[in-house]
């Protein structure tokens, strides 16, 4: 009942594939989606996300789980490749290493679609498209929120995230090109906090023992978790969090909208992990033989105090 | 044949046995399970856990513990990755990564034996640094791309009758396979190594170079350890210092389940390749299935390897009773006269 | 209190000059030998030589410092003073590889073997005939099955180490060691394992090398295999030399007192009260053990027998009999298929060590080392194990009853140990074996069930160990003690039972049950079938 | 009845003494750290790391931060302690912390009031011991598998009790076990439970015959067996007991961001435990073993994490250091390297 494996019609060029589908439209469209793992709440609200979408439209998911470990996410490929599903999707752990996977992806005829982060390839035909928000840019966004907030003047400690991990790197490399504009901000204490609400808790009350931390008058955490560990630590350091220091984080998870709401926390980037919606939407324009962008931005705001009400938070899906 | 050699010999037998049934479920639920091209991915995707796992079978096998495994094999993959990245030579890097590996290797084996260290806390240590030495090649992954390294994937591939396909890691896998059940089974170095994990104390009393083998068991499992990391690098053609997070555990793992004692002493190279393939196959079962959560992925996998370890000992169990009941139904004799 | 014998021997000077039967070179000696121990200087000026084509017993008390000698003599331990050579020349040995270059091959007391690998690989181990560095199995079989020959072992090779009795492994032991040809044989305590059979044969096999112009050296506690085998006897005591004969030089008595350094009360033999005839309690009461049937396949054929309080039964046989395997059965160490067991007219659960326990009864195992102790706990937790198990949680030891207990029985039975929170297994093996006795005394038993108490003990130990048990025996315990040495048997039992091939064939009363009787029992009319193996 | 003259004997210095020296020198490096940068914060100063501040009554500092989050670090290894003297590990203590913490969260925000929910979450913890211990015991699988099973699957379970989310929760009673302040003595809670069970723990073990049944057992099992040990139950109570601290150490981890974090709570932490166990001088093979060692050892656990913070050290890199420490503190407790250097102060030497 699978539509067979196209692999008699040339491989698609990316952006354009060629391949007609004259499957007829009864038959279900196949999809294999690599998840990196469930490390965050963040992470789960994303897969919740796409299996709804797919269960919605009637889609056959082949979701595979990599635990945190890419070299799952490449045998999970491999075998989406085995099994001749009509497109795959993952969200790639790290840029790089792809090269080998995607190469027999391309060979087989399987369209691929990128979440989340990208890849770093030889040949950017190897995937179709990349749905995502761009790490880098959130990381923009929050120093920009900051230096108008502050006015430009702030003595920011930074919470990142899992080292070596994509978002730690671009949140940090974004933030801190926004905030070179400013010679009035400037980091003064940065260390791992691993992306986990304990780590930055522990981390957090550190910074503000150490010899600088009665200066310390912002916060960035490169997710919310972080964030919202460090708000118990300023708190119990006697320091009014959201006042004395202001913080701002990444992701927008519903938590972090009740900490704005309760005013402890000022800034939250929003990381849309709801991306069901889009990525069925490109599958089936692809599978269509339409033209897809070879990058497709998620919807995001950058949401501070203001814009938080009782009602935003309860409508937060994750 | 006698009951005690035999039951060394069981555990990987019954684990044979079992990769079998996983492989026959496999067959029976998903149409392209047992293709030759998806058979062909199971040992080419697992090669480089298979390979530092034949370096973790000796350790094992000597009564010591590995935990750098999954560091030096980050380390290796990004100190190649960055060599090539640097105008080097795949292979002038591969080699240089291997000497350096395996020097660390024999540098913890050299500690344990020097110091009369518990090798958990020495390969802790290892563990710790050898990644840290790896984010200070690189803080982040390095991509790299060589002519010799595309060469090697487009050409290097076996064509094997009846479809199957052998890509160099896989070729290399087998011949350090052989090389380690070799050396583990026909060498001095390798009996000394399975009459040191079987008990220490007699085995310095009947003359085994306890200092030397351990110095040679922890190097070997460095440069086993190496040859993964630059086996991962090859068919990546990247090098992550975040790589191989947790690798040390899965080998064990692969190696316990393949019928080695933790306790040393008692177990197989072979064991070991066969260990590997069941955790791999249980993966791929859940892969194919395609349907369960993060959590139900975690719970899927601790329950088949319950259930296939459960099975294994059921199996070993039946065997044994068989042995006795056939050895029972001779007569009452005194054994052997002196 | 200076004996004369010992002012005669002056162990200040050297050893009494070889005969003229005796060639002059020495192939091996050593003097002004030292180590310490912490808390013990095992090894104190210590001192020997010895002569090509003789077999030279050492001897001394448990701890006295033989196995210590044996061990700086093999390159294991190398001493903070003293010189060794070898065929005159100085060495320094700095491992086994360099003694047995040197010509030194060695059975040490405490040798295990490597339990996990078959017979073949532990007698071949190290010494693999191999082919550019590759083994060679078919060479290593032959070699594995001519070095089984050697020794009259009959058994196949491939089997694993860990299904064998320590007897049998003490053989191996001792085949491993003749495989290679050595100059210099040391053999730690040989025969503690054996029967009088496979020590004969060991025997056998020592005068061969001697004629062939082998030193041999030997170490033992029986007087008697001394006597036997032994041209030259050197005795330590406390670590130190204190003197080398010729054995027809010196009388039985003469070197009690040199091993021990005073004079002996009553020789060993006399030591314990003989009982005359089995002296029962009032018939009415039920027996203090009885055996319905027990059997188990592959073990031992259905056997009943009883025991009453104040008797002593003596379990004798051969090597491989099922002696042992009786007695666990009887403790419940293994599980009967058949029959059952009573304790004063109670059942006993079978197959349980705690139910025979709580029925109580007391079983020393006879391989210490792999079923007796926990050789990294010191020696008070190993004399108290069994009393806190059997106590468990609910009832523990008051502190100062656990401190008068333990040193109760290092005294008692004169444990040689620095102080009780030593590692047993830092002890000598005959004060190991003392420590295992005491751990079983500790629990008050009324049946105590001792299978080769008194192996690798030294004469004096064992007369005390001897009238320990006669004397228990007497306060009205219930004893069954399974013996390679006859004498023994015939000392301390007022019955005796004998097995052949798993299944009993005699049994003798009272003063029937001499050394002799027993030989003759054991033999049997005919000979057993030979090598049957299934 | 030693022979004369005996050669003096070294004792051996009791287990914690090498994870304590290891703390010391973590502090000393610290404070010379602080003391010798030129615009650092001097000895005591304000921010140094020596120096203790009270906030609400209570003291405050590095130091305090060690004894804080080294407490949960030392009960895992006042629990897995016992497991390894039977020659076993429990790997899955991690997995059971956010099993535990997951349990009582839903409790809570069910509405169960605080000695309910933190019972009930304990009990969910003992019985995944229960688990291990009856996969030991009576299939005797190798521990190391047997508690693999749950390591993998019991993140799994803890990720299915909080619907994949992070439970976020109130409960006076669960947050006291880690922000409580005890009026008596203003001492981190976690650290004071620790102590409470090193306490508890040393007397069971060994003014009872407990201990040297679970040594006797992992010392050498047929011994034990034919001595009378009933090895079953005690082994099987060693991972309930092992589970149960790790129990205890996952409702601290969750008070202290008062959410149940099922992703993150108790990674690595069977390996923090074993570490804290092994440099607390207990071998893994079994046999032997030390509370006060292992307790310690958690601390110095927390001291090199704590280090690596003060001295604003990059985590990725950190490990390096505290890879040479370990080996150093190792080294240094190691006999042969003892008896080296009695040699070389010109001694006996001690056992060959
Ligand atoms: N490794 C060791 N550590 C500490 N003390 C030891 C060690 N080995 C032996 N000793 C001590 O040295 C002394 C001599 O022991 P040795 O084994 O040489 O005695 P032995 O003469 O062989 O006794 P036995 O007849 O009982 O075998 C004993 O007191 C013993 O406790
Ligand atoms: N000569 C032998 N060669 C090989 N195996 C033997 C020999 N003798 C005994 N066995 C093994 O030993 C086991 C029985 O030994 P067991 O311990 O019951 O004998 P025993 O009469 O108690 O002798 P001992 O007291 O010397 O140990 C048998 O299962 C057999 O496998
Ligand atoms: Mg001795
Ligand atoms: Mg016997």
């Amino acid at each position: 009942e699978r539509p067979a494996a196209p692999s008699s019609t040339p491989a698609p060029t990316a952006g354009s594939p060629v391949k007609p589908t004259p499957a007829p439209s009864a038959a279900k469209l196949v999809v294999g989606f690599s998840q990196i793992g469930a490390e965050s709440a963040w992470r789960s609200a994303n897969t919740a996300s796409i299996k709804d979408e797919a269960a919605r439209r009637g889609v056959d998911l082949k979701f595979s789980d990599a635990q945190g470990d890419q070299e799952n996410q490449v045998r999970a490929i491999r075998s989406f490749i085995q099994q001749r599903v009509d497109a795959i999707a993952f969200a790639p752990k790290t840029e790089d290493g792809w090269q080998a996977v995607l190469e027999e992806a391309h060979k087989a005829g399987i369209p691929v679609i990128l979440t989340d982060r990208l890849v770093k390839v030889d040949n950017p035909d190897l995937y179709t498209t990349f749905i995502g928000s761009d790490f880098v840019e959130e990381g923009r966004r929050a120093a920009e929120w900051l230096a108008k907030a502050t006015s430009g003047n702030a003595v920011i400690a930074e919470l990142q995230g899992t080292p070596g991990s994509a978002p730690a790197i671009d949140r940090k490399k974004g933030f801190e090109a926004e905030i070179a504009k400013h010679p009035g901000m400037s980091i003064i204490k940065s260390q791992s906090g691993n992306f986990e609400r304990a780590k930055g808790k522990e981390v957090c009350e550190a910074f503000l023992r150490s010899p600088e931390g009665p200066k310390l008058t912002a916060l960035y955490a490169h997710n919310d978790d972080m964030a919202l560990g460090a708000i118990q630590a300023i708190e119990s350091a006697g320091r009014r969090p959201g006042r004395d220091i202001l913080i701002v984080s990444i992701d927008g998870v519903r938590d972090a909208f009740q900490a704005m709401l309760d005013g402890t926390l000022n800034c939250s980037v929003e990381c849309n992990p709801l991306l069901g919606p889009q990525l069925f939407d490109t599958i089936e324009r692809v599978k269509r033989g339409e033209k897809v962008p070879k990058h497709i931005q998620t919807e995001e705001g950058v949401y501070d105090q203001s814009r938080v009400t009782a009602e935003v938070v309860k409508a937060r899906r994750y | 044949m006698n009951v005690l050699s035999s039951q060394h010999r069981l555990p990987p037998l019954a684990a044979g046995v079992i990769l079998l049934l996983l492989l026959a479920i496999g067959a029976l639920r998903f149409d392209h399970f047992l293709t030759p091209a998806n058979l062909s991915n199971l040992p080419a995707d697992y090669a480089f856990v298979t390979i530092a796992a034949v370096g973790a079978t000796f350790v094992i096998l000597s009564g010591g513990i590995d935990l750098s495994v999954g560091s030096l094999v980050a380390f290796t993959a990004v100190l190649a990755a960055h060599l090539i990245a640097a105008g080097w030579h795949p292979l002038a890097a591969a080699g240089v990564c291997l000497l350096i590996g395996t020097t660390l290797g024999a540098a913890m084996g050299g500690l344990i034996v020097a110091f009369d260290l518990p090798p958990f806390m020495v390969t802790l240590a290892g563990m710790f640094g050898l990644r840290a030495a790896a984010f200070l090649v690189r803080d982040q992954s390095v991509g790299v791309s060589h002519p010799f390294l595309a060469a090697l994937a487009r050409d290097g591939v076996l064509r094997l009758p009846g479809g199957f396909e052998a890509p160099p890691r896989s070729t290399l896998m087998l011949a350090v396979l052989l090389a380690g059940w070799a050396l583990a089974a026909r060498t001095r170095f390798g009996r000394g190594v399975y009459a040191l994990g079987g008990h220490e104390r007699s085995a310095r009393m009947m003359g085994v170079p306890i200092g030397f083998t351990k110095v040679r068991v922890y190097a070997l499992a460095g440069a086993c350890s190496t040859l993964a990391g630059i086996v991962l690098m090859f068919d990546t053609r990247s090098g992550n210092p975040a790589a191989g997070a947790g690798l040390e555990l899965a080998v064990i793992a692969s190696v316990v389940v393949g019928g080695t004692l933790l306790s040393g002493g008692v177990g197989s190279v072979l064991g070991t390749l066969i260990g590997v393939l069941i955790l791999g196959a249980i993966r791929m079962l859940i892969d194919f299935e395609g349907t369960l959560s993060a959590a139900w992925t975690s719970i899927a996998t601790g329950v088949l390897l319950l259930t296939f370890v459960a099975l294994q000992r059921a199996l070993i169990v039946w065997a044994g009773w068989r042995a006795q009941a056939a050895a029972a139904s001779g007569t009452w004799t005194r054994r052997v006269e002196v | 209190m200076p004996s004369p014998l010992r002012d005669a021997a002056n162990p200040q000077t050297p050893p009494t000059p070889p005969t003229d039967r005796l060639p002059a070179a020495p192939a091996l000696t050593a003097d002004g030998l030292e180590v310490a121990f912490p808390g013990v200087r095992a090894l104190d000026r210590a001192g020997l030589e010895l002569l090509p084509g003789e077999i030279h017993a050492l001897m001394g008390e448990n701890g006295a410092g033989k196995s210590t000698l044996i061990k700086v003599l093999s390159g294991l331990l190398r001493p903070d003073h003293g010189r060794v050579r070898v065929g005159g020349r100085a060495v320094t040995l700095h491992g086994l590889a360099d003694a047995e270059h040197a010509g030194i091959s060695t059975v040490f007391q405490e040798i295990d073997l490597i339990p996990t690998m078959s017979v073949a690989d532990n007698l071949i181990l190290g010494r693999e005939p191999t082919r550019a560095g590759w083994i060679r199995a078919r060479a290593s079989r032959l070699r594995a099955r001519a070095a089984l020959a050697r020794v009259g072992l009959d058994l196949d090779p491939a089997i694993g180490l860990a299904q064998l009795p320590i007897a049998v492994r003490q053989l191996v032991a001792i085949a491993r060691a003749l495989d290679i040809r050595a100059r210099i044989l040391i053999l730690d305590e040989p025969t503690s394992a054996l029967s009088p059979r496979e020590t004969d044969g060991l025997f056998h096999l020592l005068r061969r090398l001697r004629r062939e112009g082998v030193a041999v050296l030997m170490v033992t506690h029986a007087l008697a295999q001394a006597y036997e085998i032994a041209d030259r006897i050197t005795v330590l005591r406390n670590g130190a030399h204190v003197g080398t004969w010729l054995t027809p030089d010196l009388p039985r008595l003469a070197l009690i007192q040199a091993m021990t350094g005073h004079a002996q009360p009553a020789s060993p033999a006399a030591a314990p009260p003989a009982p005359t005839a089995p002296r029962p309690d009032s018939t009415s009461a039920p027996p203090a053990l009885e055996v319905r049937a027990l059997g188990r396949r592959r073990a031992v054929r259905p056997t009943d027998f009883s025991l009453r309080r104040g008797e002593s039964l003596g379990i004798a046989g051969l090597l491989g009999s099922g002696r042992s395997e009786l007695v666990r059965l009887l403790f419940g160490a293994d599980r009967p298929d058949t029959g059952r067991v009573f304790t004063h007219g109670r059942p006993v659960a079978p197959g349980s060590v705690p139910a025979a326990i709580e029925a109580g009864m007391a079983m020393t195992p006879e391989d210490r080392r792999a079923q007796g102790l926990m050789l990294d706990l010191s020696v008070r937790d190993n004399i108290l194990l069994a009393l806190h198990a059997r106590r468990g949680l609910t009832r523990p030891l008051r502190p100062r009853e656990r401190d008068r207990l333990v040193r109760h029985y290092i005294d008692s039975l004169r444990i040689r140990t620095p102080d009780a929170e030593t590692p047993v297994g830092s002890l000598s093996g005959g004060n190991q074996q003392k420590v295992l006795l005491a751990r079983w005394l500790a629990l008050q038993p009324t049946v105590l069930i001792l299978d080769e108490p008194t192996r690798g003990i030294d004469v004096g130990a064992r007369a005390e160990i001897e009238s320990l048990i006669a004397s228990l025996r007497d306060r009205g315990l219930a004893v069954v003690l399974v013996s390679s040495e006859l004498d023994e048997i015939a000392r301390l039992c007022t019955r005796a039972l004998v097995l052949r091939d798993r299944a009993r064939v005699g049994e003798c009363t009272g003063t029937a049950c001499t050394e002799s009787a027993l030989l003759a029992m054991i033999a049997g009319d005919s000979p057993p079938a030979a090598g049957a193996r299934p | 009845m030693t022979s004369r003259d005996p050669s003096p004997r070294p004792r051996p210095l009791p287990a914690p003494v090498w994870p304590a020296l290891g703390i010391l020198t973590l502090i000393v490096f610290n404070a010379l750290s602080d003391t010798l940068a030129p615009s650092g914060p001097g000895l005591l100063g304000p921010g140094a790391f020596l120096h203790v501040a009270v906030v609400d009554g209570a003291p405050a500092g590095a130091l305090i931060d060690i004894l804080h989050y080294g407490g949960a670090i030392a009960i895992l290894a006042l629990g897995m302690a016992p497991v390894i003297a039977t020659r076993g590990v429990d790997l899955s203590v991690g997995a059971v912390m956010a099993i535990a913490a997951a349990a009582a969260a839903r409790l809570s925000i069910a509405g169960t009031p605080g000695v309910p929910a933190l019972a009930g979450a304990l009990a969910v913890a003992g019985a995944c011991g229960l688990w291990n211990g009856v996969l030991v015991v009576t299939l005797r699988l190798q521990p190391f598998v047997a508690t693999l099973v749950l390591m993998v699957a019991g993140r799994g379970l803890a990720q299915m009790l909080t619907g994949g989310q992070i439970l976020t929760f109130h409960d006076p009673l669960l947050e006291y076990l880690d922000q409580g302040r005890p009026g008596w003595l203003p001492m981190p809670m976690p650290f004071l439970l620790g102590a409470a069970l090193l306490v508890l723990t040393c007397l069971a073990t060994r003014r009872a015959p407990l201990g040297l049944l679970i040594e006797s057992v992992g010392s050498n099992p047929e011994a034990a067996r034919l001595s009378g040990v009933r090895a079953g139950p005690l082994v099987v109570g060693c991972y309930v007991w092992c589970a149960a601290c790790a129990g205890l150490a996952g409702l601290i981890a969750g008070a202290g961001i008062k959410a149940a974090d099922p992703f993150n709570t108790g990674r690595n932490a069977e390996l923090a435990a074993i570490f804290a166990v092994v440099v607390g001088g207990t071998s893994l093979l079994g046999g032997r073993f030390s509370l006060a060692g292992a307790f310690v050892g958690g601390m110095l656990m927390q001291g090199l994490t704590t280090t690596m913070y003060a001295r604003d050290i990059r985590s990725d890199v950190a490990p390096l250091p505290q890879a040479l420490l370990i080996l150093t503190i190792c080294a240094a407790g190691a006999p042969r390297a003892r008896a080296l250097a009695r040699r070389l102060a010109g001694r006996p030497r001690g056992t060959a």
